[in-house]
């Protein structure tokens, strides 16, 4: 049973890491702006739900749990709005 | 080398880059920038001291640490003051310069 | 054999490369971007260093609400950038300046790096007194701020008072009872309203979170009520709420809480424990609990005042 | 030495003197509108006793008094300390600063009608926060105490100097602030430093654990460095001439007269206090030769003038140039250390009392004839003559003519030149009298030939009279008697040492 978690948290990080460095690569590749911002929003926010996800069978209590997953939802809630913001930023700037 | 260690060099960086900065940088802003390094880099020398200071199963010496908390917002308020001034200095003139002597002859100003 | 070295030497390099991308930037903004950006990879830094406490005020105070007075002012100088009346710094100044600093840093790091092997620490004596009869506190860093170093505290708050009443006094005359000017002028877009409508809430109760748990944990007044003053600007800017005229006595009292309810139990210490400031040991606790109280209103409503400037000339009809 | 603190009788005193300008910051800003005068005019009183009260303590047990705050000593807790110098500095504070309060109560008296005004509320707060700072810095024995008190003095002092709001005085206030800044956060990373090497902050103990390794030297040099900066020692004196020249009269009495007293004060402190395990010869050298710089640069500047109050100003970057002589002159523990340290202090006193008589007549004097152009007060003596004896007598002093302070102080820095055998002190000495007495002899000449100046107010007779005090206490320094000197001696540590 251990063995089962332990290997399901190793794959749940090493492919959010994955996810991680995609999005990078792609900030760093894209041609414009908002294809970056693109692989930023979408790689980062799945590659840190499944960070948190690893994450979660080594919290010692259910609370600590809730503040993990919490974590993961705020950085959602903000960095898609914030996406958002920047994507209209450059679309006014643009015209 | 340890992480404390390592963390002084980059506060000496800090404070070598923020200084540069403050002497060469014309604009107020930039010189408030450089400041602000500098100031980090000064805080991240009262973290080394504190890390240094571990004893008595604390990781950390908590004096020091203490007063980087006081440090950090007593600078956000000088910054808070700059920027201030800064942006009246704009508003009421349309530039920014720290020369005082740029305004005693406010006609020849406009001229040029 | 660890990575740890390794990440050490990566995050070092990566802070002093954006550091010194703020100071060599061209454009004003990118360079005060940069400086948010810095101030983020510092709290990581701080981490290393065993400072979760200073790595929270880092992260809220030192990036977070820095950066948004910097890009407010940084967006509202971006003409100015260009039409700046000071010439560009002389190449002798440059090698001057360069030379200076290199001096400074060379001799800096050196002293860092031949400080006593067995370094002088009040660690021992702190943890003495946290444990035994000074204050009774979980957190030694908070312990060492409400009771050892109390008066520089209470100072501290005071000075942010004044640098409150500096602010306003850069005003104009006329303007002066009027709010400060919104943190952002132009209707805002709904995704901001939504973020903040969502954020505000929760990031509140986090708040009070982060200062409660701060007498055992890392956390505490600064950090908490900075988290505070950053959903009250949210808040601002999203338009949910208006910032307040600077003359109503609500926020008057709010800003002088910590410093006058600090002063007021100090003077108390002379009745209760014979000294400006001691706190009887059995209720040290609750004393230090409810002074942080006002700490974290104080530092909640300084903050933001601090953000949004000066009075308004021209007040919001 | 003795001086591990516990709190000795008359103790609370020190914290009293803190913690009674703090109340009213508070209050001012809680009450506010129409009130701010009163609340700090009404506590000048107290603050005067208070200082009173101390020098008293100190004088009758011939010991500092001392007092550990929430009765937790040092090295842990913070403690406050007066000796003799902290004692006479404070009751200068207090004098100057409540004459400068009572000077500018009508300009900074809320108008009828107005619920509050920027002037007001901005002014009192600001300068009961610059009393709080400098009783601060007077008693401090804990070095990041004085680091907060140093930032209470920078955010006190800005502000005052763009009271105004005209450009030039805003670019003033931040050049000041940048200035100020960089000070003190260049005295922080010693602070640090020394935090990182001795393991304590407390004054005392500093004393006993610095040894001379190359961690205290870095951090002597940036504390020194910082200091400097906020003192305006040349070259780092151009912040000040447009600082102190643009803020209203009181104001710039307090900038100049007792604000860079207080960066300087901690800079002896430092020296005298902390460091004397350090103190070398070549360290005096260069102070002193900064000081002779100053001296010499800042006189011929003000010699160059055309504006009264940038005049005045610029004879503060003079006159500054004189207190750093000290450092060459009452460093060691010899015989003649003694007399040096009566004329470094003495000259910290007699120049903040004339300074800021000089800047109050200055002030009724623009606002009477409406300008401070010197070439143009042809008559001005005729019309202002109180206010004329006073700017006379307070140059008699700045020059280092008898009898006033400033020649006690000028007298006695060269005896201790002489005696120690550094006669090259005595030079920028004497010729920063010349200079002295070349810039007064600029503004009173115009003044006291035939002319008719067009008054444009009369003169409030108050403010003419407060000045003319300050000018009398800067004279009557000249006659302190030998009991003042073995006073001032109370707690410094190498006088101990010295006579034994």
């Amino acid at each position: 049973m251990t063995f089962l978690v332990d290997l399901f948290r190793i794959v749940a990080i090493v492919v959010g890491t994955f996810f991680f460095v995609a999005g990078t690569v792609g900030l760093l590749r894209f041609p414009d702006s908002l294809t970056r911002l693109h692989a930023l929003a979408k790689a980062d926010n799945i590659g840190l739900g499944l960070v948190v996800l690893g994450l979660l069978p080594l919290t010692e209590n259910v609370l600590a749990a809730f503040k993990v997953i919490l974590i993961w939802a705020l950085v959602l809630v903000s960095g898609g709005s914030t996406a958002q913001l920047i994507g209209r930023a450059l679309r006014s700037g643009r015209r | 080398m340890t992480t404390a260690a390592l963390a002084g060099l980059v506060g000496a960086a800090l404070v070598g880059f923020g200084l540069y900065g403050l002497i060469v940088q014309p604009h107020p802003l930039r010189k408030l920038l450089a400041f602000n390094l500098i100031g980090s880099g000064v805080f991240l020398v009262f973290g080394i001291v504190a890390r240094r200071g571990a004893a008595a199963g604390f990781p950390f010496d908590p004096v020091p640490q203490a007063m980087v908390i006081t440090g950090i917002v007593v600078a956000f308020a000088a910054s808070a003051v700059a920027v201030a001034l800064i942006w009246r200095l704009y508003s009421e003139t349309g530039h920014v310069t720290l020369d005082p002597d740029a305004w005693t002859e406010p006609s020849r100003e406009r001229e040029s | 054999m660890s990575v740890l070295p390794f990440i050490d030497i990566g995050l070092s390099i990566l802070v002093v490369t954006v550091a010194a991308s703020t100071i060599f930037m061209q454009e004003l903004f990118a360079a005060v971007v940069s400086y948010v950006a810095y101030g983020l990879l510092l709290a990581f830094v701080w981490i290393r260093l065993y400072a979760p406490d200073v790595a929270l005020t880092e992260a809220a105070i030192g990036s977070g609400v820095t950066g948004v007075l910097l890009i407010t002012a940084g967006k509202r100088l971006v003409p100015l950038s260009r039409t700046t009346t000071e010439a560009e710094p002389t190449l002798t100044l440059r090698v001057f300046a360069g030379t200076f600093a290199a001096l400074v840093a060379c001799a800096l790091g050196a002293a860092i790096l031949v400080l006593p092997d067995e370094p002088p620490s009040l660690a021992p004596e702190a943890a003495v007194a946290a444990s035994g009869a000074g204050a009774g506190l979980g957190n030694p860093i908070t312990a060492v701020l409400i009771s050892y170093r109390s008066f520089d505290t209470m100072l501290e708050k005071i000075v942010l008072i004044l640098a409150v009443v500096a602010v306003w006094s850069i005003g104009t005359d006329g303007a002066w009872g009027n709010a400060p000017a919104q943190l952002r002028q132009a209707r805002p877009h709904p995704e901001m309203v939504f973020l903040a409508q969502v954020l505000v809430p929760i990031g509140t109760l986090i708040g009070i979170h982060i200062f409660w748990v701060g007498a055992d944990a890392p956390g505490g007044a600064f950090q908490g009520g900075a988290l505070l003053a950053a959903m009250w600007m949210m808040a601002m800017m999203a338009h949910l709420t208006e910032p307040p005229r600077i003359d109503v006595r609500w926020l008057r009292l709010a800003l002088v809480a910590g410093p006058a309810v600090f002063l007021i139990v100090g003077l108390a210490g002379v009745f209760m424990a014979g000294s400006f400031f001691a706190y009887p040991p059995s209720l040290a606790k609750p004393i230090i609990l409810f002074i942080e109280t006002f700490m974290v209103l104080s530092i909640a409503a300084a903050l933001p005042m601090l953000v949004a400037g000066p009075p308004n000339e021209r007040p919001v009809p | 030495m003795a001086d591990l603190a516990t709190t000795t009788p008359g103790g609370f005193l020190l914290i009293l003197a803190i913690l009674l300008p703090v109340t009213g910051i508070i209050l001012c800003f809680i009450v506010g509108g129409r009130h701010v005068d009163r609340i700090a005019l009404g506590l000048t009183p107290f603050g005067l006793a208070l200082a009173g009260a101390i020098a008293f303590r100190v004088g009758q047990s011939g010991k500092p008094v001392f007092y550990a705050i929430g009765g937790l000593p040092p090295p842990l807790g913070i403690a406050l300390r007066a000796d003799g110098i902290s004692a006479v500095m404070l009751v200068a504070a207090a004098v100057i600063l409540t004459a400068a309060a009572f000077y500018a109560r009508e300009k900074f008296a809320t108008l009828d009608g107005v619920r509050e005004s920027r002037g007001a509320i901005s002014f009192w707060i600001m300068l009961q926060a610059i009393w709080a700072a400098l009783n601060i810095i007077f008693v401090g024995a804990d070095l990041f105490n004085l680091y907060v008190a140093l930032e209470l003095l920078t955010f006190a002092a800005v502000p005052l100097v763009c009271m105004d709001g005209r450009p030039e005085t805003l670019a003033a206030a931040l050049r000041y602030l940048l200035f100020a800044l960089f000070g003190s956060i260049s005295y922080l990373l010693g602070v640090a430093l020394l935090y990182g090497a001795c393991g304590t902050l407390d004054i005392s103990l500093l004393a006993l654990r610095v040894r001379p390794t190359p961690a205290v030297w870095t951090a002597a040099s940036l504390m020194t460095g910082g200091l400097l900066a906020k003192t305006a020692l040349f070259p780092l004196h151009l912040w000040l001439p447009p600082a102190h020249a643009n803020a209203p009269a009181a104001a710039s009495a307090v900038l100049s007269g007792l604000v860079v007293k207080g960066s300087f004060f901690l800079t002896l402190r430092l020296w005298f206090f902390v460091l004397p395990a350090l103190s070398t010869e070549q360290v005096a050298a260069v102070l002193g030769g900064l000081g002779s710089a100053a001296i010499i640069v800042g006189g011929v500047l003000a010699l160059r003038q055309a504006r009264l109050k940038l005049l005045i100003a610029y004879s503060t970057v003079s006159q500054i140039g004189y207190l750093f002589l000290i450092f060459p002159l009452a460093a060691g523990a010899h015989a003649w250390s003694t007399i040096g340290w009566s004329a470094g202090l003495m000259q910290v006193l007699a120049h903040a009392f004339a300074k800021a008589a000089l800047f109050l007549a200055a002030g009724v004097l623009a606002e009477t004839v409406g300008h401070d152009q010197i070439v143009k007060f042809g008559g001005a003596a005729r019309a202002l003559p109180l206010t004329f004896l006073t700017i006379t007598l307070a140059g008699l002093s700045l020059t280092g003519l008898p009898p006033s302070g400033g020649f006690s102080a000028k007298w006695l820095m060269l005896q201790a030149s002489i005696a120690s055998g550094q006669w090259i002190w005595s030079l920028p000495a004497l010729g920063g009298g010349l200079l002295a007495a070349g810039y007064m002899y600029r503004i009173l000449t115009p003044a006291l030939s035939d002319g008719k100046i067009s008054i444009e107010r009369p003169p409030k007779r108050y403010q003419e009279v407060i000045a003319f005090v300050l000018t009398l206490i800067a004279l009557a320094l000249g006659f302190v008697p030998q009991s003042f000197f073995d006073f001032i001696e109370i707690g410094r540590p190498l006088a101990e040492t010295g006579l034994s």
